[in-house]
Formats: C-alpha cells, structure tokens, sequence
C-alpha cells in the first residue's frame, strides 16, 4: 500500500490577534503552524465561522502571511459569517482546514512581476509580494478601489493606487495603469499576477494577452468543500475544442488567464 | 475494543461508516486529509456512460442548515473511471460501490455490464433520484414505480456485484417504490437521495443555482431520511444505507436504531472532513459500554 | 408610505403576511400578544367535522433547524368553530381562512357547504396533505391524483367562499398535482405543508413522537417550499400562499419572487410570535425604497 | 371592535445577573418589569437560548421570583440550550416570552399549605412559598432529590429533605413525609402544591387524594409556542366520561391533580 501523504490538515486553531486595518478589513493571526510552514502566495484557508453550524459552509480566505508558526488572513465583514468571524476574540479557536488550492507559480525565469490587487484580493496579493521580495524579483504593485477608504497599502513599498473617485492616486480603474506597465514590461521574463474582483480579473487578462505577458488571475466562488470533491466551486475552461470546468478550489484558484472562459 | 464490523449482501466492512456519492469524488482528495482505511466503505461519484461536464456554475447555495447543489453528474466517464480511478482506490483496503446514473435503462445496463464486472468494484449504487439531470419528464426516474422496476432489473442482470437502489423520498407511494426495487432484485438500498428545493437571491431575484432547480442535503433533511429508513425497514429485509444530514455519532445511530445496517456520510464531509472518523470513534465509545451489543444488533431496534 | 395591499382570488388583503393553520389556533391567543388587525389574513386550525382528541403526546420534537409535529388535528370541531371560534374573530378586520380536514371525499363536501356559508369566512383552504391522520392506504389525500380531483370539485360545488387547495411537495408529480387541483376548480394554492419526518431518542431507543411519524416544518424545509411555489407558478395562474419556513421579510420576499401571491408564517410564529407583525414592517421598508414596484407586481419575477 | 389586552410580552430582556446556586443550578436575573409585574407563582416564561435559531425552540423556566422590575429563574445546564443559556454574561440579552400559564391557585380559605418540590420544582415552589407567606399562609415544605449535592434549599425555613441515598435529611422519597404532613393537615382549609418529576407528581397526587386534600401539580412537555397555539404540549385529561388533552402551556402548567390521568 502506498504510504499517504496527508498534507491538508483540519484543526481548530487559536485566534492569536484580531485587528482592524485601513481599507475597513480585519487582520486575523492563527496559530497553525503546520499551515505556516507549507503555505505558498495564492493558498488559502478555509474557516468554520461558528460551531453551532449556522452558517453551515466553512468560509474562503486567501492568505495573507504565513510566519514563525503563525497564519494571517484579511477580511471584509460582508455578510453574516464575516460579521461573525469579526466579534471572535483573542484566545477563542476556529476550526481551519488548509492549506488549500494550487497558489501562484513563480517562474525560474521571472524577473519582473505586475501584481494587481482589488478588494481583498490584496491579500493574497502581499503575501505573493513578500516571497518575490525575498527572491529578488522586482514588482510594479497596482492596487485599486472604489475610494481612498477601502485602500489597504501597508507593506507595499510605492503601490500605485487607483481609485474610481479619484479620491488617491490615479482616477479610474486599474486597467489602464496596467496597460501602462506592460508597456514598459512587456517580455518573457515578466508575468501579471493578479487577484480581485472577476471584471478586474477580465480586464487584467485582456490587457496581459495583448501585449503577450503571462497572466495568472486568482478566481473565487462559493465553497462548499474546498479540498475538491463537491465540485460546486467550478469556473469554465477551455478543454481543447470544448468547454469543461475546473474546480476553482483544487484546481486553482489560481489559473493561466488565457484558459478561463470568461462570462459576460 | 468495541468490534465495529458490518456485512451487508455479503460484502465484509470494518465499521458502518461510508461516504456518500458525489461528496467524496473517487477518494483522492480526502486521502490527503486522512487514512481512507478508516472508512466502512466508499461510494464514489456518480459515474455516466460518457464524460459529463456537468451544469453550469453557480452549483450551490448555502439554506438554513443545508445546502443546496446542482452539479449535474461532473465526472470522467465509465472508462476514465475504471482506467483512472478505481486503480487508486485499490491502495486501499476498502470497499469500493460505485454510483451509476444513465438517461435510460439502457444506459444503466451499460454501465452495470462495465462497472459491475470491474476489478475492485465491491457493489453498484444505482442512482435513480438524480435532481439535477433531466429524465423524460423532469422528473425523477424512481418517481416512476415502473421505471424502479425495469432499471433495477436491467442492472441486476448484469452485474457480477450487489446492487444497491438509491431513491429519493420525493415519491407519492414511497413503500411501494422500496418494494419495487427489492422485487426487481436489489440486494439493497440507499436512502436517501437529495430533496428537490431551490433558493433565490431577492437582491439581484436570480436563482442561487444556474440550473434553477437542486437538490437539498445537510442536517436539514435528517427527519426525513429516518423516516425513509424506517419505513423501508418495515417493509423489506435487504441492507439499507442510511444517509440525509449524518454529522455525528448520534446522527448515525439514529439512523441505526432506525433500521439502516450502514450509514453514509454527504454534506458535513464539507464542514468538517474528520465527520467519518469522529462517528466511528464515537461508535466505537458507544459500544464499549455495552459488550453485548453491536452495529447489526441494534438495526431497527425501536422501542414503542 | 408603501402598501402592501393584495387581493387572491378577489379577498382584500391588508398585505400579504398570514398566519398559517395549525400555528395560530382560532387567533385568541394571539391576539394576547399583537394587534391581529396587523395581519393580512388568518388560517386556522384544521377543522373536522366531528371534535378531535389528535394524537398521544409528545406530540413535537426539536430538529436540526426545523421541528416535528404529530398533533393530529386535535380541534373542537366544525359546530364549535362556527359557533365558538368564529364569532371571536369577527370582531377583526381580518380574511379569515378556514383550514378544513375530512377522512373522506363526503366529509370534505360537508365541511364545505357548513364553512364555505358560514358568517366571517373569507376562504377554504382545503388540507389535503396532512401527514398526521391515516387515510386509506395510510398516504396523503394528494399523494393521489384522483383523489385530488375529486375533493377539490366537491368542496368547490358546496363553498360560496373561494377555495385554496393545500398541498404537500412529497408527491411524485408535483406539476400534475397542481394541475389536477386547478382543473378541478382550486381559485387558489396554498404551498406546502409539512414533509413527513421522523426522530428517535437515541437514550430510550422511542421515537420521538408518540405518533413515531410527523410533520417536518420550520427553516430547514425553506428551500422545498420555494421550489413548490416556482414550479406550480409556472404551470397555473391562480394565487398561490407560499409557506414553509418564513421567518423574515427576506424569506417572504423570496417566496413572492418564486411566485407566491401571499405568505403564511408558521413555525416561526413558536419562537418568536412576533415574526408576522415585523415581517411586514420589513416589505414596508423594501418598497418604500422602490415606489413604482409592489406586493403583486414582484410576484413571480426571477431574472434568469 | 373589542378593546384588546395584551397581556403576554416578548422582548429583549437584559441579563442582570448569573450565579451558580447550591443544587448545581444557575439562577439568572433579568430585567423584565412588565413580567415582573404581572407574574403570578406557578407561571413560567420562555427564552430563546440562541438568536441564531439553533436551537430552534424556546426553552420555557418556571419563575422563581419577580421583584423590582426583574424575574429570576432558577435552572440546570441539562442539555444544549441551557448549557448555552448558562453561559450568557451580565448585560447580553435573552428573548423572553411571558408571562405564560395559569399559575397556581390559591383560594381563599387556604390556611395551610403543603408545598412539595422535586429537581428544578424548587423554582416555582419558592415563589409559592413567598408569596403565601406574604399572606400569611402557613406552609409545610418538602424537598426531594437523589441525594446532598442537588439541594437547593435557599429561603426556606425548615425545610424537609428527603434524598434518595440519604445523604441529607430522610432517606427516601417524598411520599413518606408528605403523608405525614397530609395526616397532620388533611382538612378542606389545606393545599398541597407540588412541583417536579412526573413520578414524584403522581405520587403526590395519589397521597394527598387518599387524605381527601386537594392537590395542585404542575405539569410539563417540550414546548413549541409556549402560548397556546400548537397543541403540542398537551397532557391527558379525564373530560366528563372522555379522555381528552389540555394544553400544559396555556391550560396548565398547573392542574387540579384530580383532572390528570396519569401514563405509567
Ligand atoms: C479562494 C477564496 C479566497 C477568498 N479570500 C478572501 C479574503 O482573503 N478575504 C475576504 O474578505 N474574503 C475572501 N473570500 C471571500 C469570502 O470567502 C466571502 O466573502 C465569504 O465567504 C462571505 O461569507 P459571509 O457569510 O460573510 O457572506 P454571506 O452572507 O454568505 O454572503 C455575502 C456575499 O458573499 C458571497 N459569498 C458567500 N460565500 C462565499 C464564498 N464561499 N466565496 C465567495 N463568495 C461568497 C455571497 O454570494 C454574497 O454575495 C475568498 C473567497 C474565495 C473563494
Ligand atoms: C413549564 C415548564 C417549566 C420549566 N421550568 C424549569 C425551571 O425552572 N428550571 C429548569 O432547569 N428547567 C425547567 N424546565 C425544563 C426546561 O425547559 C428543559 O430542561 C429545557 O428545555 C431543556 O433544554 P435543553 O436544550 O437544555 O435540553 P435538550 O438538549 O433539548 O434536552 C435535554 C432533556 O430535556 C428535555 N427537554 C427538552 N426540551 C424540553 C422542554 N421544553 N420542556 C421539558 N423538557 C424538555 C429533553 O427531552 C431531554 O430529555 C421547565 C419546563 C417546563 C415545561
Ligand atoms: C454536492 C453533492 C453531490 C452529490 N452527488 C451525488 C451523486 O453523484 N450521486 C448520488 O447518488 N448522490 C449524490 N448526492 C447525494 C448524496 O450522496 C446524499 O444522498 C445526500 O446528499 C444526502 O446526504 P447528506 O445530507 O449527508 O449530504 C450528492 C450530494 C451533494 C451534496
Ligand atoms: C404544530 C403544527 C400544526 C399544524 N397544523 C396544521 C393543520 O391543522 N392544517 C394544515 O393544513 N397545516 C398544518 N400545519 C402545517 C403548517 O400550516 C405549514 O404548512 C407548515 O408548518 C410549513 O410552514 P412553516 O415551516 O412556516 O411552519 C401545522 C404545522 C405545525 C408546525
Ligand atoms: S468547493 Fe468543493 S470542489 Fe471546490
Ligand atoms: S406549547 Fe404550544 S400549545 Fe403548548
């Protein structure tokens, strides 16, 4: 018999801090070091938000950093499991079960990154800026909003910021910053990784294709497993001549933007 | 130590604990969570004669201690599943039902010619209560006492393997449909299959589901999966696997006491991965304390 | 300030928030706890022809997000309602709906010509799936389509007042039982009544109802009762009371965009019986914020 | 159109105080003036242990006491949703239904009464027990339990004890002693009022019955609705030469023990 390897784990995992960030998101640090210690950028975790099991499915998050034994994540209080996972406290546990999903891939040839971040998407987004900082390659960070409120900047060194209002840093959306520095990036050594929501994903796409630059897109859905087996998570894919679907939490979420089949 | 072994239409298994079809895929995922050997047994994901997209996304959505899902059969196809996903589970020292749905009797005799002869196939699980896949009249085959009748025999005459039939307790006359399996030769029967419900999101008044329509699983449906094992219990003497809302050791001695002989574990797999281990832990705890008892002596044991 | 007025099958309504048989008595209690001028309308108890002891307790029992009942139509009977219950809720600006249970085609047509011209009744609702009494092959009246025809007509031929016929979501075809009631003269639907459930005290090995099998309600049911609504919408044009599981204003307007006309609470009204007086508060909110929009004219519209 | 009176409320009610009591009980205060109010002894209120709907049921508690503006109950953590309840903190705030049910009756002519009080009955009990002595009433008291550790005897003066394995008071049921006090009282000017088990009810019904004394018990069931409406609380009843059923909630919990017929 083959020797298993078990490599996602399910435990419940003490809150070591809960805080709140710019840009309206709470930080929250779990201990999980298992977790820690394989967890790559694009990864995620998946929360049970109470054990009374209301709401019943474990919620998604990306992960944020992954440190001396120590998991991070960033969230938007957006409905009434977030809300729930915000009012925990220092001490309290949640069952975590992860590490999940493919993460980014990082090239050996990679030299120049374009990371793009909306919404939490940023996220993810840092935890891939920390590792590339650490492999000395070099990043353009685009991060953009619908306002100067829901930016989260911390740790990004000069990001350029785009907000809808024109409230910081560029007016508008992220694309044409994006086109900007594609332009200038433009070769097989760089690449676009990008994290957000799915129009910002389309668009970054779009603009990565055009000038020939790999693209990686970081999708989501709903979860109802996360480890690959309810295959309610799918997102639609070309498959040679057809459309198939691949599973966005086991498969992905992290694909080469030019397999998605985008919807309109 | 609290002897957990069960044998139902001959097929030998460590403890009653299985997994429930189409919450488990082929066993791969949750073999890296933990040692499939632990399980009872394994029914793995509905599988159709041709490779199945399935619907299209969204395909689930969360209700008030359930869920609902509309895959619509996503799998590889007969022969992918025996050329790629049996050899896997034959690692394993575990019995192996594998979870057939078709779009006519035909189709389901196929299938049971290629499955139910297949090597490390322990048993054929019949899916005639699919929500998600339209039969002739959108409804569900085992709505249908004659179509109960014709598939079951059609398998049963080609399998090599038990046959287990899956319904739905969505039926006008459910005993007479139990009936009419195990008179068309099942050797057993899984209850209970998904509930027909549906969701809509009043912000933006679409369905939850792209395919409208799903089916309901998870703790909500529990009272009605009891119900369904005991009313079939009462009417026939083949195993049934008891499944519908099983989170708990609890759960699955209810469905026990009941009348299943096994249970199978769906939607808290979702939430909680470790539910099949922790029942059997439990199972094992509650049989402790009574040396006498055990799994199959405690089968329909309701007081009245 | 938004209305919320509505009229099924030519009954003015308030709004389109009711209470649902079985779950509100004859009103009087509770009227103790809120203004029942507040409501859109009543349905009351299950009312036979002769008084009703109902079933041995326990009676109800806890499931997960939802709840059990076995009372077996326990009331005082059709001469005391008329004489006892009716002239208490005259004293209201309420439609009052009467809930009306017979064990025979004959008894159903009595009940109607004694309620359908009885003073202060607006609408029969004919209960034609309640789990908790035996009918002939133990199943439930819909469960048949002759049977509900047949009723259906009959009460039709005595009552003055409009008829809604009330039916379960456990039948095999659920499109052709709603056809059937509206070929048969239905002025309106009243969607669904319990699942049929059961539970058992794992401790004592008992069910948990004396009457081993109930009624599931509550939350956990939501799902099957929309998908009710949206199909029989789909396939009648008569005015539909959606019901199972409402518990807010989110979870009424959820069934009106499946296509309900109007909603009854039920088992919500155990927990909190003020469920009815803010769910309409909350419709009054939404379409304050949408004045082109209403009550009927959300009825039914899914975007897909 | 009648005049309506609305006499049953359901609030918020905000949780004064909780302690643990002598008989491993929780004694919780809240702050509830209407129901403090009206509140007579033997009634009942009901609570939503969970605003989350899990569990879906209210669980209903015997008043223990109605003071100043708040009502005490008096309970056991015996399974999910008073063990949830026990672990409320002062200032949360519990949905409260009441007050609900009959109460006992206290006639007139009452000189003495007899109070019998098994488990949780003690509750119910010693708001009797207050309020007949503010009426001068002369009491006996009987409290029963398995043994020393489930005494709750707070407020009473002298009371009897009777434990089953004799670790406090006399060693046994209640039946022996209150057949004392029944010989010593058994006059029409006497009462006994009993609360707890089933059993325990039974055998002080058939006790005071063969002393010719009246006897008031007061019954319970899972409840539904508490209020009224469901029938699902209802016990058995002798209904002329019937047998019919009365609804514990509404009709009850207190009943003439004559009217009972009991289910061995
Ligand atoms: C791989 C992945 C990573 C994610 N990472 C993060 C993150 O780092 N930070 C963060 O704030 N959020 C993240 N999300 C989204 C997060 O999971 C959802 O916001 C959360 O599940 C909503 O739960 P709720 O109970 O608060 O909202 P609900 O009340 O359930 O719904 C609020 C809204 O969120 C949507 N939603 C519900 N469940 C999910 C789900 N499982 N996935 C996506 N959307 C959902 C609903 O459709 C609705 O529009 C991630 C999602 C995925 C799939
Ligand atoms: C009129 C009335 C007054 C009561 N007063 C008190 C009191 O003053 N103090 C006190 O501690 N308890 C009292 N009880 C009992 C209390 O309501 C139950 O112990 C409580 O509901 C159990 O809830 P749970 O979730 O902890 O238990 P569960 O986990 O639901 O069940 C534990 C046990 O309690 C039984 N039970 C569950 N619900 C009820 C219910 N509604 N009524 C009775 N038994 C139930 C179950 O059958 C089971 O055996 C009273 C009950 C009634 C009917
Ligand atoms: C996501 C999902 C997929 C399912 N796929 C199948 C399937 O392919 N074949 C089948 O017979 N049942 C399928 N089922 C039904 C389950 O096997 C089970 O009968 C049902 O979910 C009730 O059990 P539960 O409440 O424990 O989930 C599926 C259920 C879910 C939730
Ligand atoms: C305790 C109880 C008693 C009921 N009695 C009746 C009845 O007499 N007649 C009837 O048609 N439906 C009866 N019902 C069904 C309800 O009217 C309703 O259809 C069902 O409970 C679903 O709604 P809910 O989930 O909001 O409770 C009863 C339900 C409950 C919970
Ligand atoms: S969430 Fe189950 S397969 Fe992705
Ligand atoms: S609990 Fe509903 S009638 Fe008593």
């Amino acid at each position: 018999m083959k020797k298993q390897k078990y490599n996602i784990q399910v435990f419940a995992a003490g809150v070591l801090s809960l805080k709140e960030t710019p840009g309206g998101y709470f930080k929250m640090k779990l201990a999980a070091s298992g977790i820690a210690k394989a967890a790559r950028p694009g990864q995620f975790i998946s929360l049970q938000v109470n054990a009374s099991g209301m709401p019943l499915m474990r919620r998604p998050m990306g992960i944020f950093s992954a440190n001396k034994g120590a998991v991070e994540i960033l969230f938007k209080a957006a409905g009434k499991g977030t809300e729930m996972l915000s009012r925990k406290k220092q001490g309290e546990s949640v069952s975590v079960l992860g590490p999940l999903g493919n993460g980014f891939s990082v090239r050996e040839e990679l030299r120049h990154a374009i990371l793009v971040a909306g919404g939490y998407g940023v996220s993810p987004i840092a935890f891939l800026y920390e590792e590339l900082r650490k492999r000395k390659i070099t990043t353009t960070v685009i991060i953009g909003a619908k306002n100067k409120k829901l930016i989260f900047k911390e740790g990004f060194s000069n990001p350029i910021i785009t907000t809808e209002d024109g409230s910081e840093g560029f007016k508008g959306l992220v694309t044409e910053r994006l086109n900007a520095a594609c332009a200038g990036f433009a070769c097989g050594s760089s690449a676009v990784f990008a994290c957000g929501p799915v129009p910002m994903l389309k668009a970054a796409a779009e603009v990565s294709e055009k000038h020939g630059i790999e693209c990686q897109v970081s999708m989501e859905s709903l979860m109802a497993c996360g480890v690959g087996v309810c295959l309610s998570c799918v997102c639609a894919v070309k498959e040679g001549m057809d459309t198939g679907y691949k599973r966005i939490c086991a498969d992905g979420p992290v694909f080469d933007s030019r397999e998605i089949v985008w919807r309109t | 130590m609290a002897d957990l072994k069960v044998k139902i239409a001959g097929i030998k298994m460590k403890n009653p604990v299985m997994l429930a079809s189409g919450t488990c895929g082929f066993g791969e995922e949750f073999s890296r969570i933990f040692d499939l050997n632990l399980l009872g047994g394994i029914i793995v994901k509905g599988t159709t004669l041709k490779p199945r997209a399935g619907n299209k996304p969204p395909r689930a959505a969360e209700t008030p201690y359930g869920m609902l899902n509309s895959i619509g059969l996503q799998n590889p196809g007969v022969f992918a599943v025996i050329n790629e996903k049996l050899p896997f589970l034959r690692q394993f020292d575990l019995p192996v039902f594998v979870n057939i749905a078709g779009n006519s009797k035909e189709e389901y005799a196929e299938l049971a010619r290629l499955l139910g002869n297949a090597k490390g196939v322990s048993a054929l699980e019949v899916n005639i209560s699919c929500p998600n896949v339209k039969h002739k009249n959108s409804g569900l085959f085992c709505q249908d006492l004659g179509d109960v009748y014709a598939i079951t025999r059609a398998v049963k005459r080609q399998s090599r393997v038990p046959v287990f039939v899956k319904l739905s307790a969505e039926v006008s006359d459910f005993k007479e449909t139990v009936k009419t399996a195990v008179r068309a030769g099942a050797d057993g029967l899984s209850l209970i299959n998904t509930l027909r419900g549906m969701a809509i999101d009043i912000k933006t008044g679409k369905p939850k589901l792209a395919n409208i329509i799903g089916g309901l699983s998870g703790p909500a449906i529990k009272p009605v999966g009891i119900r369904a094992v005991y009313e079939a219990f009462s009417q026939v003497k083949v195993p049934i696997i008891g499944m519908g809302g099983i989170a708990s050791a609890e759960d699955a001695l209810e469905y026990l006491i009941a009348g299943a002989s096994a249970v199978a574990v769906g939607t808290a797999s979702f939430y909680d991965p470790l539910t099949p281990i922790s029942i059997t832990k439990g199972l094992k705890k509650y049989f402790e304390d009574k040396p006498s008892d055990s799994v199959s002596k405690i089968r329909g044991r309701i007081s009245f």
